[in-house]
This record gives structure tokens, C-alpha cells and sequence, in this order.
């Protein structure tokens, strides 16, 4: 395989992240999406004690236009979004949008052309009828694909059966993923479908499309989240415990996803790769304390572990057999309940990624604080048809 | 895509595969006919496994996003695409009318959306005291300028009644006011000062770039173009311009609506807007005029390119510093501004400032 | 080289749609709005508590302070800033009867609605107009925007 | 009657100093049932657009459409990396230049992983389940699969690496469509 050069790191400027803030999640909201992004940006703004005045650039990141139902979404939530008069912008990587827009929101400060950028992330998938799969209808080829009239859980399915096959994983340790995240969204405010349930309920809900199972699946949500970014130099007047992100990643693959082996996340690998690059972390196992991966499925936390190089090929379920990816274990995973247990806005799943991962480090999480001495936290998202890897890693230690 | 890719990485030598360090797409899921569009891109650019993105916005969104990765240190060469491919779309009219607010405005009535066009024309127009003849010789002039543009495939020799007699479709805009759509691709490559200087010895220097939203509802809206007015201010801070209607050698604006290139070129301040009735009779926006607009021909000339409007400005503009821009090549020339709006219903848009 | 077809029956073409229709609910604000209107024939803004700017169509917060909004009634009569007169539907075919679209200036707030013109031919119209709603008669209200028919002169 | 909008869920304006025991977020909200949709107890607006699209299929595609119609699948051949790659492209996405060659494949290959659905594209329930599969293509290089549906079989007996040969239309029904591959039956049975 040939040697593919990634992204360069020559750092300008230091970004730290001062507030954070995201809605309920629901399955349905009353509110507008603009109402919904309006809410979570009021939060971020308060805990960052900045008012809108202040902002100078803001990132939108929203998926689909086929939820919402808006062409030119991001034009049409701008509002709600602080976006009025300033410049505005909308980034959509799919799935990946919930780690790519503070991706964005990363540059747009490190650029040093702005000093205080807001990032927005809504999601409106109520709006869709019948139902929120029917907008997935439209991310497979018009014409080798639709004409088979796929479901959505279709790819996961296989992906998670090639995975099972290669890797030698039983459902039973699948399973335990879903367990521990609704779990641990009990604790959170927002959660739409947090419960304690066994390892039995899961393998015995109802089948979707075989291997997934109705409790592997996290569920469609209305819902949004924000972050406020700003320079170094402001950092240190708006807070005592700012949050920096230290490495960010990205990366594309193929759209030709039935010529890959879908066992291992390649894309993943590749933009951990240029995150730990920036980051200076060359033991991820070690260096890092906790870890918010993008878990739309169950399966889906421990491939995107693997992919992550915090765990070897088929190791990640026994790690979550061994209790080590729990709260109070020695690399907490999905702390916050993740997409499973909170509920899965795509874009605005922000909220329970880059969003907690900050509250983690600033040790604002309250009672989902993870029992680990924390410094260095990761986040990461997925997206398109098994494409797109997001990564971003922050630290409470200044880099 | 693949064809213009393969031409701008020849022109700049280039290898994607080896050399580029990240790449963007400007796209919009209804344009397109998919729910993400993201998926389909990194192939055809040879961006395959690589940093890879997609920005919903018009193609100069797109250098503004390498700008900032270029100038953030995480990379040295970026390639940014955009493309319309508007002749898939069947219904265009009912894809517009989709970005619409959908409880407060889409409801209403049931004709195209082109008349919340016609609506800003009637207001631009009773504001500034533009008469219907100062709107039809932008049309004259741009589909004009069109016959010496190999890629425009709406050029004509038209007069000023021949627009005026066109039917008042949104009264009182007129049919031969509105862009046709067309097809086509820009890609760019962007590099940073020291490897720009390594590739060539001629780049075209991105000078300024600012984009700029005023508000998404039209309650709210100034239906003035402020958009452009403060993107443009944006971009000239960034490139050190205080007087553009003296710094500025030409400009490409978006006359998606024709009566739009005066108010765009009001906004960027390239003549004020009770000057704009004599000079645009007075040929100064023409092709051998003080201050050429749309010398390719323009949207109306090259026709609406959705997301690659902005590309077939900067095109243009790049073009013409380079001295490439054969029958059309304007004299001396070393600062040229591309701007763009993105399109109905929107108010926002993006300008950007090039120099030799 | 691959060679290329040239044969342009035999290059493809793929018709599809997007399968798919949508409900959109009508948000906090407008969920008032729309109750307002149905049950009382009223019409309400939105007026922000810190700069005291009055929005209509109403909205829970301020899009400049981001402060909290609270609701005022307004008459929803106003004045015509804007009109055109579309002749042609999204389809880009002749309408049946052209419409007369108006940007409308509601008294009372700091906000304009678009929304069809009645009761007037499209050369008497005017700049500066003043107009008022038409509603449907209370029992064919349905909560939304449509439950205004037309402005017409006042 | 309501005298004010402020989000009900949200508690008045927060002084920083409370945020260091407060535990962010506030969660507002406001949760709308199914049944308060149906029982219209909320205003909302039904629509339902007419988006259609026509996609030219290209050069590539054409021609593999085109292929299926006489009941051939073809694929295409970089002469750099020597892949033989289906879905067929015009250039080659790892060399970056454009195809040599194509090459007619077989309508036999081997299931490299495959799902059991109980649902169809709008998440209904199927009165059946279907088998979708990746099918890689004899002739093609390895790895090189194709999304199809699987038939003549038990979602029980299938496994990854079974043996499997497409199932045509009739001729005449063909319409150049992926389609005109009914489903791929299997060529052998394990056990």
C-alpha cells in the first residue's frame, strides 16, 4: 500500500474550549431546529461568561438537509444559531459532523482569524416522515444500489458480521456495550433512553437486520449542542481550568465501500494517526484517560476503539468484559451514556463527544465524572457510508 | 470532477495522492439528489483515505476554509471543488422553494420561489432609484461580454429592448433577467507561501477573503445586500484595501438576478449607488470600460452554477491576472475581486480579493 | 486507453426522486402563534426583553443579545414595503391566475411577513399600502399559516 | 394564557460562580409525544415536495449497465496497481490516472459478509426477510465485492465464504438495471 501523507502540523496558536452547552433529546421537540440551537448556545455562552456580542465566527454542523427537511439548513437555522451578522459557515461530513464541526471550529481559531468562534451542532430527525431511515434512503448509489431498496441497518449489519467473523467476538460481548451506556445515561439530564437492561434483553429484541438487534441500535433524536472556542490569549481571562485541544484528525475513504474490508475501521486509524501525530502521543493506551468514541451501534464503540489503537485487533470486548472501560475503570468509554443511552442527534451527538469530554476535563461532569485522575481525553465520530474518521484529542495541560 | 481535477493538478504539478494535504468539497444535499454527498467525493479527486470535507457553501466558502487550514499549520497544499451539476435536478423550482422556511413562508401561495426575487428587485429598485433600463443593460452587457468566453453557453447579442420586452415573470422582474442553469467544475489549488513559491514562480496570491451572514429570515433581512457590503470589508481589512473603487482593477459579482451585480457592486464599494444609473449607461462596467464587471459574461453569460458560482468567478479573475483569459484579456490588471451570494432565500455570501 | 461510448442512447441516465414527506412541528414560538390565531383570531410578536426590538413572525429570543423574548399583541395589519406579481409555478409553467406576493411592514413590530395580496388588481397596488388580514372562518383553522387567506387593502 | 416564551425547562441566567457546582447541561426542551401529532394538542405543517432528479449514470456506469442487460458483468483493470475492480470506474482511485481495459467477469463469487433484514428501506417490517449480501466477483480481485440480495436459501445455512451464481431475468425483461440480477442463489451447502 502506498504511503499517504496526512495533515501537516506546523501550530500558530493554542484553542481552548470555555463553555459547552446542548437541549434535551428527544425523539420529538417541539421546538424548531433554530429554537433547539438557540437553547444550546444560550448554555455555552453562560459557562464560558460571554455574551453573543463577543463571537466573532460561528460553525454550524448538521447533517442531512433530508432530516430537517430545509435545503440550505444551515442558512435556514443561522439565527438560532448566533450566526446573525458575522461570519457563518456550515461543515457536513455526515455522521463524522459531530467531531468535525469543533474540528472546524479548531481552525477558524488557530487560522488567527478569529478569536472567539461558537460551534453549533443541531439535528431535527423528527421531521422526516415515515421515518427517520427514510432519509438514509438517499446515501446509496441511485443506481446500483437503490434499486435493492436497502435499509440503513443494512451496512452496520454487515460491518458488524465481517467484524464478528474476523475478530472471533460473540454478540454476548457486543452486547455488554449497550449495557454499560444506558447505564451510565442514567446520570445524564438529557438522556432519551437510559435504563439498566442485561446482556439477555439485548440478544433477545427484536431483529432488525440479523446480527443487529432493535437494543444494539441507538435512536433517531431532535437535539442540539455548542461550544465556545477561543485563542489562548483569552483563555486565561474567561476561566481558571480552560480545555485545549492538542490534536485533531480527519480522513476520507473510498466511496467504493463494498471493495473494503469493513472489519477494521481504516479511516479511523488514519485520522488517530494525524491526531496523536499533533498531539504527541505515541502510547495512546497509556496517554489517554478517557475516550468519547462514536457508538451508533454497539459493535460500533469497540471497532472504533480497535480503530482508535486504544485496543488491538479483537481486543476491545475484552476489555469491556473486564470492567476497564467503565466509569470507574481504567479507561473509561462513552462516560456520558453515549449515542445508546443518550440518544443519537447524528450531528448534535457533539454534545455527548467534544462536549463531554470537555466537561470531563474540567471536571464539570458532576455525577458521570469518571473516578480517573484526568489530563488528556479523546472524542471521535464516524460517518457516510463506513467513510469518514474524526478525531480530536484535548488536554487540561496547556501543549 | 475528475477531468477538472486532473487539469488543475497538471497545472500546478502536482501529484493528489502524495502532495495534497487536505481537500474540500462545496455541496448541498439537494442540489445533488443525495442525503450525503460527502461520500461521493474523495475518489474522483484522488482524495482517497486522505483529509478530506465538505462545506455547504458556494466554492468561495471553500478557499476561505483552506485559507484557515493553510494558515493554522495543518496543512501546505489544499484543493478545493465545486460543481453544479444542475441538469440532474427535474425540479429545481420545488428544490428552492425546499430551503424555504417551512411553516412561516413555504406554505404560501403556490408559485416559484424566484419571487422573493422579484419582491427584493421591487425594493431595491423604489430604494435607490434604478429604473428597468439600468437592469436590462446589465443583461445586454454580461451575455455580451459571453461571445468572447469559449466556456459561456448562454452568450447573445442582445439590446436593451429585447430584455425589456421580456416577459414580467415576477413583475417586475423579467424572464431575460434570471440566470439559466448550467453544468460545470472549478478546482483550485491552494498552497502556502513557501510551497506556492517552490511550485512556480507566478502564483495569483489569495489577498483577502470574507464571508458574511446578515440573517436567515426576511423579516429581518435588509434586502440590500449588507451580506456582501460586510464580507467585503472582511476581505479588503485582510488585503489592506482602504479605497476599492481605486485599488480594484475589475471585479466578477454574482447577477444570478441581474438587478443583484449592481447591488453587489455597490456593496463592494466599487461606485456608490446613486452614481450607479450613469455609469452603468455610461459603459463604465464594460469590458473597455474604467472598471470591467463580469467580463467572463458573468452567471447570466456562463449561467447559474449552484455552489460553483463563486468557482467561476475566481476563475475568472485568476484568468485574467495570469494574462490567460485569450479574446476577453483586459489590460493591465493586478487586482481583481470574485464575490458571491448563495442564492435564494438566503442573505449571506462570500468575497474574495486576488493580486499578482 | 478504455475505450469510450460515444453512442449517446447508450449513455445513462437514472430517474429517482427523494422518497420522503416531512412534518414539521411549529416550534415554541410559533406553536403560540398558531393557537393564538386559530382559537382568537389574534395576532402576536415578540418583543426582547433587553433591546426591546419587536419580532415578527415571533421568536422566543433575540437574535442580536440572544436575551429571552416575551409575547405582545399586535393588530397584524400593516403596510406593503414590497409586491410582485408571479406569473409562473415551480415548474416554471404559466399560473392559472398570477399572484401577488408582499413583503407587509406589521404595525406594532420591527418585523414584516410575506404573504399573498386579494381583494385588489396588481396595477392598484402600492408601495406604502396599508392592508389587513383576511382568516379563514374559525372552525376551517388548522394552526398554521394558511389560516391567513390574504391581506387586503384597508 | 401564557404571558411569556422563556424556555419553561431553563432556570433564570446562571452567575459563573454557581457553574463550578452546577452540572452542566440545563437540558431544556420540550418533549412532544406520537400521540399529541395525532391528537393535533401541537401545531404543525405537513409537506410533501416534489424533489425528482435525473443522474447521468457516466461513462462507466453506462457500460456496466448496459453489460447486465445481455447478462454480462463487467469490470475494469488499472494496468499500474493490476486491480480488477467492480463496480467498474473510469480511473483508478489508488493510481490516480485513468482505467486501461475492461474485462468481462463471471456471474459466479463467494459472500464476504451478509445481514438477515426484517425491514425494508422506510424501517416497515418486511413480511419476509431478505439477505443482503457483499458478494465479491469471480474474475475481480479479491476484496473486489458487489452490494446484491441473496434467494433459494435458509437465512440459516448462509456463511461468509459461501459459493454463490447469479440468478437472471428472463432476457427479455431485462432493462439494463442492477436489478436484472434477480438474487444470487448458493452453489453449495456447508455440512
Amino acid at each position: 500500500m502506498e504511503k499517504i501523507s496526512g495533515l501537516k502540523f506546523h501550530k500558530k496558536r493554542n484553542v481552548a474550549i470555555v463553555g459547552a452547552g446542548m437541549t434535551l433529546w428527544r425523539r420529538r421537540l417541539l421546538e424548531t431546529g433554530r429554537e433547539l440551537s438557540y437553547l444550546a448556545v444560550k448554555q455555552a455562552l453562560e459557562e464560558a461568561g460571554l455574551t453573543l456580542d463577543d463571537v466573532e465566527a460561528v460553525v454550524m454542523g448538521s447533517a442531512p438537509d433530508a432530516f430537517d427537511g430545509v435545503h440550505i439548513k444551515g442558512d435556514y437555522l443561522l439565527d438560532g444559531a448566533g450566526g446573525s451578522d458575522r461570519p457563518y459557515v456550515r461543515v457536513f461530513v455526515g455522521g463524522g459532523t459531530a467531531v468535525f464541526a469543533p474540528i472546524a471550529g479548531y481552525w477558524h481559531v488557530a487560522s488567527g482569524l478569529f478569536d472567539v468562534v461558537l460551534v453549533v451542532c443541531e439535528e431535527k430527525m423528527s421531521s422526516v416522515h415515515p421515518h427517520a431511515q427514510t432519509a438514509f434512503r438517499n446515501i446509496w448509489d441511485p443506481i446500483l444500489e437503490r434499486p435493492l431498496k436497502p435499509n440503513l441497518t443494512w451496512i452496520f449489519a454487515m460491518e458488524m458480521r465481517r467484524y464478528m467473523e474476523v475478530n472471533k467476538v460473540k454478540h454476548e460481548d457486543i452486547a455488554l456495550v449497550a449495557v454499560k451506556n444506558k447505564k451510565n445515561a442514567l446520570d445524564h439530564p438529557c438522556a432519551q433512553l437510559p435504563g439498566r437492561i442485561t446482556v439477555e434483553d439485548v440478544l433477545k429484541s427484536e431483529p432488525i437486520a440479523l446480527p443487529v438487534r432493535r437494543l444494539d441500535i441507538s435512536p433517531p433524536s431532535d437535539g442540539a449542542a455548542a461550544l465556545v472556542m477561543v485563542a489562548e490569549h483569552l483563555a486565561r481571562h474567561l476561566t481558571d481550568e480552560p480545555v485545549w485541544v492538542t490534536g485533531v484528525g480527519w480522513c476520507l475513504d473510498t466511496t467504493w465501500w463494498t471493495n473494503r474490508d469493513l472489519y477494521f475501521p481504516r479511516y479511523v486509524a488514519e485520522a488517530a494517526r494525524m491526531a496523536y501525530k499533533m498531539a504527541h502521543i505515541t502510547d495512546p493506551r497509556k496517554q489517554i484517560d478517557v475516550v468519547e468514541p462514536y457508538d451508533p451501534f454497539d459493535y460500533k464503540e469497540l471497532h472504533h476503539l480497535e480503530g482508535l489503537g486504544l485496543a488491538k485487533k479483537g481486543e476491545a470486548p475484552i476489555l469491556t468484559r473486564e470492567g476497564v472501560t467503565e466509569r470507574d475503570g481504567d479507561l473509561p468509554v462513552c462516560p456520558s451514556g453515549g449515542l445508546l443511552g443518550v440518544g443519537n442527534p447524528i450531528s448534535a451527538a457533539m454534545g455527548v463527544k467534544a462536549c463531554e469530554i470537555y466537561w470531563q476535563l474540567a471536571y464539570r461532569a458532576g455525577k458521570r465524572q469518571v473516578k480517573k485522575e484526568v489530563t488528556t481525553g479523546l472524542c471521535q465520530a464516524w460517518g457516510d457510508l463506513m467513510q469518514i474518521g474524526t478525531v480530536m484529542i484535548m488536554s487540561n495541560k496547556r501543549p | 470532477m475528475y477531468e477538472a481535477a486532473v487539469r488543475a493538478y497538471e497545472d500546478a504539478g502536482i501529484n493528489p495522492r502524495k502532495d495534497v494535504d487536505s481537500f474540500v468539497t462545496c455541496a448541498e444535499d439537494f442540489y445533488e439528489g443525495f442525503a450525503i454527498f460527502d461520500e461521493f467525493v474523495p475518489d474522483q479527486l484522488g482524495a482517497m483515505l486522505k483529509p478530506t470535507c465538505t462545506i455547504c457553501a458556494d466554492f468561495l466558502y471553500g478557499l476561505a476554509t483552506a485559507y484557515m487550514q493553510i494558515k493554522a499549520g495543518l496543512a501546505d497544499i489544499v484543493v478545493v471543488e465545486a460543481h453544479s451539476k444542475a441538469s440532474d435536478i427535474k425540479t429545481f423550482g420545488n428544490v428552492i422553494k425546499h430551503a424555504m422556511d417551512p411553516i412561516w413562508l413555504r406554505p404560501i401561495g403556490s408559485a416559484h420561489p424566484y419571487y422573493l426575487a422579484g419582491l427584493e428587485m421591487r425594493l431595491y429598485m423604489h430604494g435607490r432609484g434604478i429604473r428597468e433600463e439600468d437592469i436590462a443593460r446589465v443583461v445586454v452587457k454580461n451575455r455580451g461580454n459571453a461571445l468572447l468566453n469559449p466556456s459561456a453557453p448562454y452568450a447573445a447579442k442582445l439590446t436593451i429592448e429585447d430584455v425589456l420586452s421580456s416577459p414580467k415573470v415576477f413583475d417586475p422582474l423579467k424572464k431575460a433577467e434570471i440566470a439559466e442553469r448550467a453544468d460545470g467544475c472549478v478546482v483550485f489549488v491552494l498552497a502556502s507561501d513557501e510551497v506556492a513559491r517552490r511550485l512556480t514562480d507566478s502564483p495569483v496570491w489569495l489577498r483577502g477573503i470574507g464571508w458574511w451572514s446578515e440573517t436567515s429570515g426576511y423579516d429581518t433581512a435588509s434586502f440590500s445586500a449588507l451580506y456582501a457590503y460586510k464580507a467585503a470589508k472582511m476581505a479588503y481589512k485582510m488585503a489592506g484595501i482602504t479605497d476599492p473603487a481605486k485599488e480594484i482593477d475589475f471585479a466578477e459579482v454574482d447577477d444570478r438576478f441581474a438587478f443583484k451585480e449592481l447591488q453587489h457592486i455597490e456593496a463592494l464599494g466599487l461606485a456608490k449607488g446613486p452614481d450607479l444609473p450613469a455609469l452603468i449607461s455610461g459603459g463604465y462596467f464594460e469590458k473597455d470600460g474604467e472598471k470591467p464587471v463580469n467580463v467572463s459574461g458573468g452567471s447570466l453569460g456562463c449561467g447559474n452554477l449552484l455552489e460553483c458560482t463563486g468557482g467561476q468567478k475566481a476563475l475568472e479573475v485568476v484568468l485574467q491576472l495570469r494574462r490567460e483569459a485569450g479574446r476577453r484579456q483586459l489590460d493591465d490588471c493586478e487586482i481583481g475581486v470574485a464575490q458571491s451570494w448563495r442564492y435564494l432565500p438566503t442573505n449571506s455570501g462570500a468575497v474574495a480579493v486576488f493580486g499578482v | 486507453m478504455m475505450e469510450k461510448t460515444t453512442d449517446p442512447t447508450k449513455l445513462r441516465h437514472w430517474e429517482g426522486k427523494i422518497e420522503a414527506y416531512w412534518v414539521y412541528t411549529s416550534g415554541k414560538a410559533g406553536d403560540y402563534f398558531f393557537k393564538r390565531l386559530k382559537e382568537e383570531g389574534k395576532f402576536t410578536a415578540a418583543k426582547c426583553r433587553k433591546c426591546g426590538k419587536v419580532y415578527f413572525p415571533p421568536r422566543i429570543y433575540c437574535e442580536r443579545d440572544f436575551e429571552e423574548t416575551e409575547f405582545i399583541d399586535v393588530s397584524g395589519e400593516g403596510e406593503v414595503r414590497s409586491f410582485t406579481i408571479a406569473r409562473l409555478d415551480p415548474y416554471e409553467r404559466e399560473l392559472p391566475k398570477p399572484q401577488i406576493y408582499a413583503l407587509i411592514h406589521i404595525y406594532g413590530t420591527d418585523g414584516s411577513l410575506i404573504h399573498l395580496l386579494g381583494e385588489v388588481e396588481p396595477e392598484n397596488v402600492k408601495i406604502g399600502m396599508k392592508v389587513r388580514p383576511v382568516l379563514k372562518p374559525k372552525e376551517e383553522r388548522e394552526g398554521r399559516i394558511t389560516d391567513i387567506l390574504y391581506f387586503k387593502p384597508a | 394564557m401564557m404571558a411569556s416564551s422563556a424556555p419553561s425547562s431553563a432556570p433564570r441566567a446562571v452567575k459563573k460562580m454557581d457553574w463550578l457546582r452546577a452540572c452542566p447541561p440545563y437540558a431544556p426542551g420540550t418533549y412532544v409525544r406520537e400521540e399529541d401529532i395525532r391528537g393535533e394538542k401541537v401545531t404543525f405543517i405537513e409537506d410533501r415536495p416534489d424533489l425528482r432528479y435525473s443522474w447521468t449514470a457516466g461513462q462507466a456506469i453506462s457500460r456496466f449497465l448496459n453489460g447486465l442487460k445481455e447478462g454480462k458483468i463487467y469490470g475494469v483493470k488499472c494496468n499500474k496497481c493490476r486491480r480488477i475492480m467492480v463496480p467498474p470506474r473510469v480511473f483508478c482511485e489508488l493510481c490516480y490516472k485513468p482505467i486501461d481495459e475492461w474485462v468481462e467477469l463471471k456471474d459466479t463469487g463467494t459472500v464476504l459478509t451478509f445481514s438477515i433484514s426484517y425491514v425494508g428501506p422506510d424501517a416497515e417490517p418486511l413480511p419476509e426477510p431478505v439477505i443482503p449480501a457483499v458478494i465479491e466477483v469471480d474474475g475481480a480481485s479479491p476484496g473486489m465485492g458487489i452490494l446484491h440480495i441473496l434467494g433459494e436459501v435458509k437465512p440459516e445455512d448462509v456463511y461468509i465464504g459461501m459459493r454463490v451464481k447469479a440468478v437472471w431475468k428472463d432476457e427479455k425483461e431485462r432493462e439494463g438495471a442492477i436489478t436484472d440480477i434477480k438474487y444470487w442463489k448458493p452453489l453449495e451447502m456447508r455440512r
